[in-house]
């Protein structure tokens, strides 16, 4: 009896508690700055070197002749698993990676070149809330 | 009679409460509550943003929609008729015992001097309509399922006959009325202490609720009875364990807790109310408390602990009425 | 797809497999329930589950619906890609579930990870493994019918992911360790952090216990129910906490201490009824072990780099601020011809990789033994006898985790 | 008038559909760890009115949890072929999709191979928030349906 009474005790004191759940839309996990997210590429610091290719556990970047005749990588989100090896290996610090892991897609169009790298909806989240 | 002649008791008590727009009206606020209550338990907020303001109280609606507007699905190897039939009789036989018991006084559908008696023959009738459900679906699920609720119910039956029965005996009458009348005193929970909490464990096993929710337990045999029910059929099925719940704990403020004392008129009904939540909010919270006993051990409670509680219990009426 | 044979000449009790329903004995008493792969009872696995009454009779498993050849695929692709192919048998354990592959890659390539790089794969193989122990007890709560203790689990180890993320970049997959090193170096806030959510842990686990293990409904379901005794687990092969729970003193962090696990000083849980209760009580206790560890990681956590010296050496200029960026690095150093074996506990038990390298990147062929694999015959042989009431409790009690043993 | 009542009714019914997309249990993967996440405290898809249903009679979204084996594509067929319409499909995580770093296996195949998906998540496993995303993009394709 006085087992069950603990229990339903326990229970109730949890009702006045504020519940911890992050409101998704309204707030935002705060991951830190290392949260693997979209994976954008500065074309001013990307020497063409073709390591991130290289190191792709995936093989989800292939490079792509674009205007001003260099090449760049383009991903497909299809395959990308964010492990972070091209991010670690680029030698130049041009791929990054943004704070924002909300990738979804309607379509299965996912291969995005160059050009389309950076969706509009690639760009930094704010991070509110960080349950520890 | 408190209310103005158009308004009839019997009139108020069918549409209104105990009758249809209570038993809509819980099962929209129980499911609501429920949800809720468990959800805050578990450190969460539980339905919310289908109506912001009203914390999410629109869910159970929004869910009926859905349900009522998604394909029906009719097994091509079960009766057709009686799969569809099955759950809908339930929901209303389920419904049935409220005819019998008030609300307030003058405020019931059928007056009558064995009520509350009939009324829990009637709850443990209903059992054997929610065995045919669930053998009308032909699944093996569900026939485990329908095993366990006829085991449970073997179960639950006799101490919740055993402890209505203590309590008629004490107050010498089945009559609504006249049971309120005697409780003006003294409340049944009071004297005969006993028989409240056997009718409290019964009525958890009566509706399945955890400990005892063994017939639609989700990792052995999915759903129970409910398993292949999809669509407006699945309202009706699994509706009707609410409204048993309802009807119990209506049952439960009438023969326990004093029905509509200390008042009379609208003031009674909105006390008789408040007095069922007394067996509502456990039965609500212990989702979030106990997991599940597995069946045999359910049986051993209710044919061990529970029956000897319950014969406890009428003895102490019998005693009780002897000194009386 | 060509069907396979069935030997119909056996009976079902006697072989492993079964492609469909109709394949099993027919004609006998018991009525056969087909659990899974769409079943809130199973997860992606099948059982074919023969009652007799409430009692169960035979249960013959199908396992194979996570089976995304590991082992084949790893075969055609470059070592370091092998890290996060690995880790998706146990997501939740990735870096327990990759560490044996981990300390087999630094064989082949002789590299030797600095201290710091050892510690901090410790703290963080312990902190995986109380978030995989959470996670099978989130889910035998669940399959008890606790819906309370699953929420609570899965909150804390949202906590956990929260940490991993902040140190590792990822909630679950982290692919934290590479050959030579770690990935990212730990700094104070992480410590600060790690620190904050041990005492959360410790705190919150209070009301865990206090709701679930000390529930008496939980004990009822889970004292003597699926009991394997010492001899049937030897026999069977049952590895980590499982075998611990029968009364199997065996641990490879302690028979065979790896990276810091020989610097730290911990107790192996052992329980001796071998009934899910205990292996139960076994994991519970195991997480306040690993939090101490983790606790006297931090304390003795050393200066210093995280990652080989010789890998930095080969490329200076990759090296950046708490970032161990030598992944480059990789594609031009080769492992050393050989076999190389490796074992490593992860947090269902002993892990074991075997590689042959062939002076190519890409290795010959890997061998990948989990432990999920090991503990289902034996999770199988458990659920016989009982009431069906226990199949789940038994499954759960096993911390079955399918893409783990399907590969 | 007709076409007012229809109108009014489809509104009604996209409005209980989108505010109730129940899914059955059915893990393909290991994604299945992060749809725990979602379904836990620390998420709660319970406040979009998501409830995870045992059967598939009522259940009406469908999340294909990570890689799709062989094995396992015969019952997400017959799975999906069982659930009432309206039906809806998140496809979670690069497996789903184009399968990630299981590409070339022998044993899988892509989602939208076995099933019509509504919307796709990127990651390995996605988080919470990416499926939470996927959902509201669902509930989005319900509200702006075409009767």
């Amino acid at each position: 009896m006085i087992t069950h009474l603990k229990l339903f005790t326990t229970a109730v004191k949890q009702l006045f508690q504020p519940p911890l759940t992050v409101r998704w839309p309204e707030e935002r996990r705060n991951y830190g700055d290392r949260m693997r997210g979209f994976i954008v590429n500065d074309r001013s610091k990307c020497i063409s070197c073709q390591l991130c290719e290289a190191v792709c556990p995936a093989k989800a970047i292939k490079f792509h002749l674009e205007a001003d005749g260099r090449r760049y990588p383009g991903i497909d989100w299809g395959r990308c698993i964010l492990c972070g090896y091209c991010v670690d290996a680029c030698p130049t610090g041009s791929l990054q990676h943004v704070n924002n892991t909300e990738i979804v897609w309607t379509d299965l169009d996912v291969y995005k070149k160059p050009s389309e790298m950076d969706p509009d909806d690639a760009a930094p989240l704010p991070a509110t809330k960080s349950l520890i | 009679m408190d209310f103005p002649s158009p308004l009839s008791g019997d009139l108020v008590a069918a549409l209104v409460f105990p009758g249809v727009l209570g038993i809509f009206g819980f099962l929209v606020v129980a499911i609501w509550l429920e949800r809720k209550l468990v959800a805050r338990v578990q450190w969460r907020y539980g339905p919310l943003y289908v109506s912001r303001p009203l914390g999410g109280l629109l869910q159970p609606v929004a869910d009926l929609f859905k349900l009522v507007f998604s394909e029906l699905v009719l097994p091509r190897h079960t009766n057709r008729l009686l799969f569809a039939a099955t759950p809908i009789l339930l929901f209303f036989a389920e419904g049935l015992p409220v005819v019998f018991i008030a609300a307030a006084p003058g405020v019931v559908m059928a007056p009558h001097s064995y009520g509350l008696a009939i009324a829990v023959v009637l709850v443990l009738l209903v059992a054997v309509l929610m065995v045919a459900m669930a053998w009308t679906e032909a699944d093996k699920f569900t026939y485990i399922g329908a095993m366990r609720e006829i085991l449970l119910t073997a179960a639950y039956e006799v101490p919740l006959l055993l402890a209505a029965l203590a309590m008629f005996l004490l107050y010498g009458t089945a009559d609504p009325h006249k049971v309120v009348e005697v409780q003006s005193g003294l409340w049944g929970v009071l004297l005969n202490p006993l028989a409240f909490v056997v009718y409290l464990v019964a009525l958890l096993m009566a509706t399945t609720r955890f400990p005892f929710e063994i017939p639609e337990a989700e990792p052995e045999v999915v759903l129970g009875p409910y398993t292949e029910y999809g669509s407006t059929l699945f309202i009706y099925a699994f509706g009707a364990n609410y409204v048993k719940l309802y009807v119990l704990s209506l049952l439960g403020a009438v023969l326990f807790l004093g029905g509509w004392l200390p008042a009379a008129g609208v003031l009674g009904v909105l006390i008789t109310l408040a007095k069922m939540g007394v067996f509502v909010l456990p039965a609500m919270l212990v989702r979030a408390i106990y997991p599940r006993y597995r069946i045999d051990q359910a049986l051993r409670i209710g044919w061990g602990q529970l029956l000897a509680l319950s014969a406890a219990a009428v003895l102490w009426s019998l005693l009780a009425a002897w000194i009386w | 797809m060509q069907k396979t044979e069935w030997p119909f000449n056996l009976e079902v009790g006697r072989t492993f497999f079964v492609q469909s329903e109709e394949e099993l004995r027919g004609g006998g008493r018991g009525l056969t329930l087909v659990v899974g792969p769409q079943h809130p009872g199973s997860g992606h696995m099948r059982l074919f589950v023969v009652v007799d009454g409430d009692i169960i009779v035979d249960v013959v498993p199908d396992p194979g619906f996570v089976h995304r050849g590991v082992e084949k695929l790893a075969e055609n692709r470059p070592y370091w890609t092998l890290i996060p192919l690995v880790e998706k048998a146990s997501i939740m354990d990735s870096m327990n579930i990759t560490y044996p592959l981990i300390l087999a890659l630094e064989k082949a390539l002789g590299l030797e990870p600095p201290p710091r790089a050892k510690y901090l794969r410790v703290l963080m193989a312990e902190l995986s493994r109380v978030r995989t122990h959470l996670y099978d007890l989130a889910l035998l709560g669940v399959f008890l019918g606790h819906t309370t203790a699953f929420m609570w689990g899965f909150a804390l180890m949202d906590m956990y992911a929260e940490v991993f993320a902040k140190i590792a970049g990822a909630r679950t997959t982290i692919a934290y360790p590479v050959p030579g090193g770690v990935r990212r170096d730990v700094k104070p806030d992480h410590v600060e952090a790690v620190k904050r959510l041990l005492e959360v842990t410790r705190r919150k686990l209070k009301d865990f216990k206090t709701l679930f293990l000390d529930n008496p409904v939980t004990k009822a379901r889970l004292e003597g129910v699926g009991i394997v005794d010492a001899k049937k687990t030897a026999e069977l092969g049952v590895v980590g906490p499982f075998a611990r729970a029968s009364g199997i003193d065996y641990d490879v962090r302690k028979v065979h201490p790896y990276d810091a696990y020989g610097d730290v000083d911990f107790e192996v849980v052992v329980e001796k009824d071998g009934d899910a209760w205990a292996r139960t009580l076994v994991r519970w206790r195991e997480m306040y072990e690993s939090m101490s560890i983790v606790e006297q990681v931090l304390k003795a956590l050393p200066e210093g780099d995280v990652i080989d010296q010789a890998l930095l050496f080969k490329n200076p200029e990759y090296r950046r601020e708490g970032v161990g960026g030598v992944l480059g690095v990789y594609t031009y150093i080769y492992p050393e011809p050989g076999e190389y074996l490796a074992v490593a506990e992860a947090t269902r038990g002993a892990t074991l990789v075997h590689l042959w390298a062939t002076g190519l990147q890409r290795v010959h062929r890997m061998r990948f033994v989990t432990p999920s694999w090991r503990n289902l015959r034996a999770m199988v042989e458990a659920m016989k006898g009982g009431r069906l009431a226990d199949m789940p409790a038994v499954y759960m009690s096993f911390g079955y985790f399918p893409p783990e043993a399907d590969r | 008038m007709k076409t007012l009542v229809s109108q009014a009714v489809s509104r009604l019914a996209r409005w209980g559909t989108k505010w109730s997309l129940w899914p059955p249990h059915l893990v393909t993967a290991c994604c299945g760890v992060e749809v725990g996440h979602l379904f836990g405290s620390a998420y709660d898809a319970e406040r979009f009115g998501m409830l995870p249903m045992g059967s598939l009679r009522q259940s009406n979204i469908l999340i294909i949890e990570g890689t799709i084996t062989l094995k396992m594509a015969k019952f997400v067929k017959y799975i999906y072929e069982q659930m009432p319409e309206p039906k809806y499909v998140v496809a979670m995580g690069a497996c789903a999709i184009k399968g990630g770093v299981f590409y070339g296996s022998y044993h899988m195949v892509p989602a939208a191979k076995v099933l019509p998906v509504h919307a796709y998540v990127s990651g390995c496993p996605p988080t919470p928030e990416a499926v939470l995303k996927a959902v509201t993009k669902v509930q989005e394709q319900i509200a702006h349906a075409e009767n």
